[in-house]
């Protein structure tokens, strides 16, 4: 289980929060204007990389405030945590997932495999 | 009433009086509580103001509790309709739909650790700080105060948090 | 040449004699004897069969390693699979052997092995195909029949409790490495937990000969020495039979204690606590564990790992056999020849398969001055016997067999660092070339890997090591300390994975997975057939898969299938060591949390009157709900319902309804934030009135429904569905903090802080004038859809004018303190005027009478307001709200939609079920084509006949026309498809 | 019956040749099987199956084995009605053991909300011409004695049972494809991954591995939780989610229960291996993650309930713990579809319920990718559907109580 950071409440147990999906993915601000196809793209799809990942979490059993992570879904390394009105972090300044390959495993973390890749 | 009291661990359920405000954390709020409950507002999250048998926690940056720990003269609905004449402030009355337990005795901490995942460590949880959590799968309320901690949670999960309390406390 | 009492240990009380029963046979052991040292006291050799072929196997461990010694606790529900050489006797306890029928002694389940050259692996996939049908009906009962271990346990309920832990350091073991490790942090008041497996601390010190004195003291003395001072500080806390069975993410370990180790667990008393710890640095010191070598017939019962054996003498205080023969590839005999020697005992011979110049000067020496019969550059062969070892064969090194009579034999085939939970940290694994097994290299966490867990087989290096890895943590760095050892300082090893038949024969098998009957034949058959992946190879073969995991057994494999292969066993790799360690109980998994504290009941305000009133309830969510009321004790469901529910139209009903969801919402935003999450529009309406609402999803789909009451357009209050009250609230939450955060709107649950009666019939407004009998509930002063907020006994009360039954109504919303009295009142009052309470059965009639759609019932997910004729609750000139754009999409806007219509039967005694289908013709033989499904369906005393709502394609061309609908008992009958409402179709009553 | 020294080699290892008439990303049972009916029901035999790992590593190796046909919507129950059928002769067709084993599978209910639901599906299913019917408790109690029904916080109220479903050994499905298909000339390719979809003016033409670039006009991506990382590498965004599904067995005891018991009001589903072990299934995690591996307190909500409804269970021990990764759609149905890019193809989206449907899954990719058109029974399940709305349901059906 993992341990998420809460910009309010600081860190606690994951059994606290619930999974919000995909961050900064925001509503068509006048939906009558965007084609079906459009409007599809923001009620059904969503990124699902493997690597490093914006998502939204919800203190749903503290606080019950929503706020944004950057977690490494190849190893589940949660980078950081925060606040839903500061702006998207830059990848420059975020570690790197080191996956060198689309689907491939990071040199360590993700325990898939067992021996270390030579 | 008393609750359970074995193992050092007392449990004693009050009846308490208790107002949830919800608004930002603005001059106007801190004076308004200020004048009508005589204690002023935590500056930080989850921190708790205490004074003469009133606290105030600031529960996250827009919703704070405010406790009467013991009667008060003060009329409560009268007092949450004055502040909800503010549009841009919600008080609610949530005295009567919780359930409060006042939790003292040596052995509390090691009790609460074996039907709850949280962190009661003294950095992580000093006196004067509350937190909202899971204790037996039950959304609750916790309130550090000195020696004792208060509890509190909806009414309708209060005989299953009890009874989970009373039963890690006998094994 | 039989077993003998080591009597100078501490760990047994050879003062207290225990008497136990094995397969029916009473045996005498003493307090700490597990039921295999007991079994050995007492030269009791097959204590199981194996699990394929059926052949006896016996003790081969003296740990959690065990894979043969597994056996059925009688005396506890049962309990299957318990490791004979981990459980603890006790006066009375009855153990009974596992896998084999009629006994122990003859198997006729050993035919198998007779059978064997068929049984191979992956022989289940080539074989019982032929003739068709028989798989199901010949071949698999058997093989069903003849699975499995141990018998099925009897029933038991858990009393282990759970208990979490939050520390900075937690140290997994009590050996040297570790108590070294714990000694040198014990000042930096950092708060430490230490676990130990054993009841005992201690590790290599207490379970081996191998060190003799630490620091100048005798081992049991440093020991408890050290233990007194660590139990003195308050930093440090030590778990005794605990281990540690699963490392998850974020340095999340779960370990099981059994707290009733020695004796009977007593039902109702804790038996197991399982730890859930966090901490922020996990040091695994939890040492490591023998392998064995694959040689011809090495199952046969009287064959041990002879660092087992030196276990059994150390820690249990029996020498299973006085004159064993040793084998081994390494270093680490020396201490087992000594100990034997001080025993006056003596190996009848050591086998080494190294060359006389690699072997160890001081092992040479002790076994030429006790002439101990020697073969170097030698291999055990094979063994023979009759269900026990009873001849040795060593091939030397010219390659001539000398026949050995013996009924022991002591194996090493080398040492692995124990890295399943380090590799269940996420770290990743190294191969050593030098001690020939895999080590941690990588960690992924905080991890810090000590002593031979980490690959560190030199007791020279142990201290520097743990000062290196330690000293992050400022802890006081620890001086050398001398050890007398009974062990070369350095450990060393040469390559030795089988050893080769001296004739190859059908029956002959040297084994790889004891437990699970691999041989390393079916290593090479699978490899030859093209299994030649690790993981393949494993579960083509099932090797390490059975209840041991391979402990003693996996590293041998890989190194077999590497020279097969013709590759470097770090490129064959290894499986993946699933969690956790070792089996752990369902029981301390499930811990308190069952029966009454599976999940919570929740009870309305007034749960104490239903219940002394008769109502029989049902579960919605995690409420309890009343469902009917008996009016007398023989009345059921059916009975209850038609009687509710003409009543109610007659005279006056009412029904709890404090468990649907009401959330109060307040901003100068508010009036925007609502006219974005519902369809309705509500700019328009009048303070203290109130509307039915809809609220979609983004998918256009109906998601909840409920009352919204207007207070003014910066306060509104919201009541939603018993089921979706959690959604709303999380989905209200979700749009204003992440989609609108600015727009000023505060959220807040407020279902608990009122109670809710819905009180609904032509008498209703003569009972409420009598209860509150200031209010004036005419249409002028209290028109229908509006509300008012009264005073009754000192407490406000909220009144609500709207009803769900169709007939004249209030809704009335009271505190939980008053709520009693108050329902009470109503009934004091109503009883002449012949009110009576009602459950959400007959709740759903009336409903379903007045054509309203329950939420959840009548809808799946998969329907859009227009599908349910409730267009008219869209606000006409909206420009958005949630969900809106989707209604206009391609599949969402065509007109032949399913679409909510009324059925009822043309015949009347027929009766329409819920969930049947709506068809278009009588018969129902497969495929028919179906129009749509029964949402809801009653036999209403009100209209004297079954009626239904339905959600069926192209509904509203329908209506007026005659269809089919299937019944669970009579194929289909016909129905009549009408408008989807039966009773005062111009609401009449309403505003009556 | 001659001693197994002169077996041959399951499959070939070729290294991949240049080019071929379509490849496969995925040695899955999904996969394996697609190029399994591609040579044996299209005559394609010059394809390749890439797998990045080993043969039934992923998914196939990791779930609980159960096989049911008893879907609410017809789009659905046909498909996996076409699967039962193909699963019923599967051994035959391989001629090789996959030990389906019909012993049913059960559908508890546990409240009216759920009698009301499960009721439904069983008249759909009726009529739709599956086996499936309403049990009372009495015959449940028949069919699994070990099971407590009433003493429970949410006691059994009755049951839909499909006799013609139950389980088949997971890994033996993989081989034997991959045999067939291997004799057929297919050339399956272990420990090569697949880097990127190489495309020219909306056309495939390629893929770019671990072992250099094969060139193809038809590639079919069946690889679960890692399809939408693939298919992002083809500018091709997919409505799926990889969730964590775990799942844990028992040490092997004598039999106690011989039908599959499912219970979605307490996420928990359970039925026993022919080797003795419970084999015990659990819900997802709320998170997307590719470590294949998920939270312990999934596994301990999972274990109360089976305690409870299995008195006997609290004596046994839990042998292993694993998770998959697991593609979830947003109507919890598959994708079986063509997309933008031609001669691209689409076999996922098949969330918690993908191994009942490995043998009709196949069957109707293999048509798809031969045919460059969907077969009747997968043509619902389009990647457009999501953009017209006309979804295939199938956890809509389990609303909210009301």
């Amino acid at each position: 289980m993992l341990i998420i950071e809460c910009p309010y409440c600081g860190p606690r147990e994951q059994c606290e929060f619930t999974n919000g999906g995909e961050a900064h993915v925001s509503r068509p601000s006048n939906p009558e204007e965007v084609t079906d196809k459009e409007w599809s793209e923001y009620v059904f799809f969503r990124s699902n990389p493997k690597g490093i990942y914006f998502e939204r979490w919800v203190h749903s059993h503290g606080c019950r405030k929503w706020f944004n992570a950057v977690r490494d879904t190849s190893t589940d390394k949660i980078l950081r945590s925060y606040e839903i009105k500061n702006d998207k972090p830059s990848p420059a300044d975020l570690e790197d997932s080191n996956l060198t390959t689309p689907s491939g495993e990071p040199d360590v973390g993700s325990g898939n495999f067992t021996v270390k890749k030579l | 009433m008393n609750l359970i009291s074995s193992n050092s661990v007392e449990i004693k359920e009050l009846n308490l009086h208790q107002i949830l405000i919800r608004g930002d954390h603005t001059p106007a709020l801190s004076q308004l509580v200020k004048s009508q409950f005589k204690i002023s507002l935590p500056k930080n999250n989850l921190e708790i103001e205490e004074d003469k048998n009133v606290i105030c926690s600031k529960s996250s940056f827009d919703q704070w509790n405010i406790i009467f720990l013991q009667d008060t003269k003060i009329k409560i609905d009268t007092v949450i309709d004055k502040i909800n004449e503010n549009e841009k402030l919600l008080a609610t009355n949530y005295s009567e739909g919780q359930i409060y337990l006042e939790v003292t005795g040596d052995n509390k901490i090691a009790v609460l650790n074996k039907i709850t995942h949280f962190d009661f460590r003294e950095q992580k949880f000093p006196s004067l700080t509350s937190a909202q959590t899971l204790i037996g799968r039950v959304d609750c309320s916790i309130y550090n105060l000195k020696n004792k901690m208060l509890i509190t949670c909806n009414k309708s999960f209060g005989d299953h948090l009890k009874n989970q309390l009373i039963d890690a406390i006998k094994f | 040449m039989t077993a003998q009492n080591n009597k100078d240990v501490t760990h047994i009380a050879f003062h207290q004699s225990i008497n136990f029963t094995f397969d029916g046979v009473k045996y005498r052991g003493f307090k700490g004897d597990t039921i295999a040292s007991a079994l050995i006291r007492n030269n009791v050799r097959v204590v199981g069969r194996s699990f394929k072929y059926h052949r006896p196997r016996g003790i081969y461990t003296c740990g959690i390693e065990e894979p043969n010694a597994l056996v059925q606790i009688l005396s506890e529900h049962n309990e299957p699979n318990t490791r004979a050489t981990i459980k603890q006797i006790y006066e009375g306890l009855e153990v009974e052997s596992q896998n084999c029928w009629p006994s122990l002694e003859n198997d006729l389940g050993s035919i198998n092995s007779l059978l064997s050259p068929l049984f191979s692996a992956g022989f289940y996939n080539k074989t019982f195909m032929r003739p068709r049908g028989f798989w199901k009906k010949v071949y698999e009962p058997l093989i069903r029949k003849a699975a499995g271990l141990g018998k099925p346990p009897k029933p038991f309920r858990t009393t282990s409790t759970q208990l979490h832990h939050h520390v900075d350091v937690v140290i997994v073991g009590g050996g040297l490495s570790g108590l070294l490790a714990a000694k040198s942090l014990a000042k930096t008041e950092l708060k430490i937990l230490i676990i130990e497996q054993d009841g005992f601390l201690g590790g290599i010190l207490k379970n081996s000969n191998k060190i003799s004195t630490i620091e100048n003291k005798d081992n049991k003395l440093w020991i408890k020495e050290l233990e007194k001072k660590l139990e003195g500080l308050e930093n440090i806390k030590i778990l005794k039979n605990t281990l540690a069975t699963t490392y998850n993410y974020i340095n999340h370990l779960i370990a099981i204690e059994d707290r009733t180790t020695g004796t009977l667990p007593l039902d109702g008393n804790v038996d197991q606590i399982l730890h859930k710890i966090r901490a922020d640095h996990i040091i695994l010191a939890n040492g490591h564990i023998e392998r064995l070598v694959s040689f011809r017939n090495n199952d046969l019962p009287g064959i041990m790992l002879a660092g087992s054996f030196e276990k059994f003498i150390q820690r249990y205080g029996v020498i299973p056999e006085t004159n064993p023969v040793i084998f081994s590839n390494n270093s680490s005999c020396l201490s087992l020849i000594k100990k034997l020697i001080d025993l006056n005992c003596k190996p009848q011979a050591y086998v080494d398969s190294r060359s006389g110049d690699k072997i160890e000067p001081e092992l040479l020496k002790i076994i030429h001055k006790k002439n101990i019969p020697l073969f170097t550059n030698a291999h055990i062969e094979g063994c023979d016997g009759k269900k026990q070892v009873q001849e040795i064969s060593v091939r030397d090194a010219e390659g001539i067999i000398t026949k050995l009579k013996s009924k022991m034999l002591c194996v090493s085939g080398g040492f692995n660092p124990d890295v399943h939970l380090f590799t269940q940290s996420k770290g990743v694994l190294s191969w050593d070339d030098e001690y020939l097994t895999f080590k941690p290299d990588k960690s992924f966490q905080n991890t810090i890997v000590l002593g031979s867990n980490a690959g560190i087989f030199q007791y020279s290096k142990i201290v520097n090591d743990i000062n290196t890895k330690l000293s992050f943590l400022d802890h006081e760095p620890l001086l050398e300390i001398d050890l007398t050892l009974n062990d070369t300082d350095k450990y060393s090893i040469e390559k030795l994975w089988e050893t080769k038949h001296e004739k190859e024969s059908r029956w002959s098998k040297s084994f790889i997975d004891l437990q699970n009957d691999v041989t390393t034949k079916d290593l090479r058959q699978g490899i030859q057939e093209g299994f030649d992946r690790i993981e393949h190879l494993k579960r083509f073969t099932t090797n390490s898969m059975g209840t041991d995991q391979g402990k003693i057994s996996s590293i041998n494999a890989l190194g077999i299938v590497s020279e097969i292969l013709d590759k470097k066993v770090s490129e064959v790799g290894t499986t993946i060591y699933r969690p956790p360690y070792a089996p752990l109980s369902f029981a301390s998994i499930a811990g308190r949390g069952t029966y009454d504290f599976y999940d919570p009941e929740r009870k309305t305000s007034i749960h104490e009157w239903h219940k002394k009133n008769g109502a029989i309830f049902e579960d919605v969510g995690q409420w309890k709900r009343p469902w009917y009321f008996k009016s007398h004790p023989e009345e059921n469901l059916y009975e209850a319902v038609q009687r509710e529910a003409v009543h109610v139209r007659k005279y006056a009903g009412v029904l709890d309804g404090s468990t649907l969801g009401k959330i109060e919402i307040k901003g100068s935003d508010a009036l925007e934030f609502m006219n974005l999450m519902y369809t309705n529009n509500f700019s328009k309406m009048k303070p203290m009135s109130a509307r039915y609402a809809l609220m979609l999803g983004e998918d256009g789909m109906v998601m909840d429904d409920g009352i919204i009451s207007k207070i003014n357009d910066k306060h509104f209050i919201a009541t939603t569905t018993t089921g979706g009250a959690a959604k709303v609230l999380s989905h209200m939450e979700e749009f204003a903090q992440t989609e609108w955060p600015h727009l000023n709107v505060f959220l807040n649950s407020i279902t608990e802080q009122f109670c809710t009666f819905n009180i609904s019939g032509p008498n209703t407004r003569l009972i409420m004038e009598k209860v509150f009998k200031d209010i004036k509930f005419d249409n002028e002063n209290f028109p229908f859809m509006t509300f008012g907020n009264f005073t009754y006994l000192k407490s406000t009360v909220r009144i609500l004018r709207a009803s769900f039954t169709g007939e004249l109504g209030y809704e009335i919303y009271v505190r939980p303190s008053i709520a009693l009295k108050l329902w009470e009142d109503l009934f004091r009052f109503g009883k002449d005027e012949g009110l009576i309470a009602y459950g959400t059965e007959t709740m759903h009639l009336l409903r379903a009478e007045k054509g309203y759609i329950i939420v959840g019932q009548d809808t799946d997910g998969s329907v859009t307001p227009h599908d349910m004729d409730l267009e008219w609750m869209i606000g006409k000139n909206k420009k958005d709200f949630i969900g809106k754009r989707s209604l206009t999409r391609t599949d969402t806007i065509r007109s032949d939609r399913k679409q909510l219509v009324g059925i009822k039967p043309i015949d009347p005694n027929d009766i329409i079920e819920e969930g049947q289908h709506i068809i278009l013709t009588s018969s129902i033989k497969p495929p028919v084509k179906m129009l749509g499904h029964v949402t809801s369906s009653y036999v209403s005393p009100n209209l004297g006949h079954s009626f239904g709502m339905a959600v069926i394609k192209d509904g509203k061309k329908l209506i007026g026309s005659k269809a089919y609908v299937s019944s669970s008992s009579k194929g289909a009958f016909e129905i009549e498809i009408i408008k989807p409402i039966f009773i005062d179709e111009e609401n009449k009553r309403l505003v009556s | 019956m001659s001693s197994h020294k002169n077996w041959e080699k399951m499959w070939r290892s070729p290294e991949p040749k240049a080019s071929y008439d379509a490849i496969i990303i995925g040695g899955g049972g999904h996969g394996l099987g697609t190029a399994y009916y591609l040579a044996k029901e299209h005559g394609l035999t010059n394809i390749a199956v890439i797998e990045k790992g080993w043969l039934g590593g992923g998914n196939t190796g990791r779930n609980t084995t159960i096989i049911r046909s008893n879907y609410l919507w017809d789009e659905s129950a046909n498909l996996y009605e076409h699967s039962l059928k193909l699963w019923e002769g599967l051994t035959h067709d391989l001629n090789y053991n996959v030990m389906f084993s019909q012993r049913g599978v059960m559908n508890l209910a546990h409240t009216e909300h759920d009698i009301k639901e499960i009721k439904r599906r069983v008249s759909a299913n009726t009529l739709n011409g599956i086996d499936s019917k309403w049990i009372s408790k009495e015959e449940i109690q028949k069919l699994v004695p070990i099971m407590n029904t009433d003493n429970l916080r949410y006691p059994v109220l009755g049951a839909s049972f499909q006799p013609r479903a139950g389980t088949a050994r997971h890994d033996t499905v993989a081989w034997g494809y991959a045999m067939r298909a291997d004799e057929m000339g297919v050339d399956i390719i272990q420990n090569c991954e697949a880097y990127k979809i190489l495309t020219e003016n909306g056309k495939v033409i390629g893929l770019e591995t671990s072992k250099g670039i094969i060139k193809s006009k038809k590639i079919g991506v069946v690889a679960s939780g890692h399809t939408s990382v693939l298919a992002e590498s083809a500018g091709i965004r997919l409505p799926l989610q990889s969730k964590p599904l775990q799942a844990l067995v028992s040490e092997p005891i004598k039999p106690v229960i011989d039908t599959v018991v499912m219970s979605n009001a307490v996420h928990a589903y359970v039925s026993q291996s022919d080797k003795g072990e419970l084999v015990i299934g659990a819900g997802t995690d709320g998170y997307n993650s590719f470590t294949q591996r998920g939270g312990f307190d999934v596994v301990e909500d999972t274990i109360r309930a089976m305690v409870e409804l299995y008195p006997v269970f609290g004596k046994m021990k839990m042998l292993r713990q694993w998770g998959g990764i697991v593609d979830i759609s947003p109507d919890a149905s598959p994708i079986i579809s063509k997309c933008d890019i031609q001669g691209l193809y689409f076999n996922c989206g098949w969330g918690t319920g993908g191994f009942k449907a490995t043998p009709g899954s196949a069957n109707v990719f293999a048509h798809t990718v031969a045919k460059d058109e969907p077969h009747s029974i997968n043509a619902a399940f389009s990647l457009d559907r999501f953009v017209s709305g006309k979804l295939v349901d199938e956890h809509g059906a389990a609303a909210v109580a009301h």
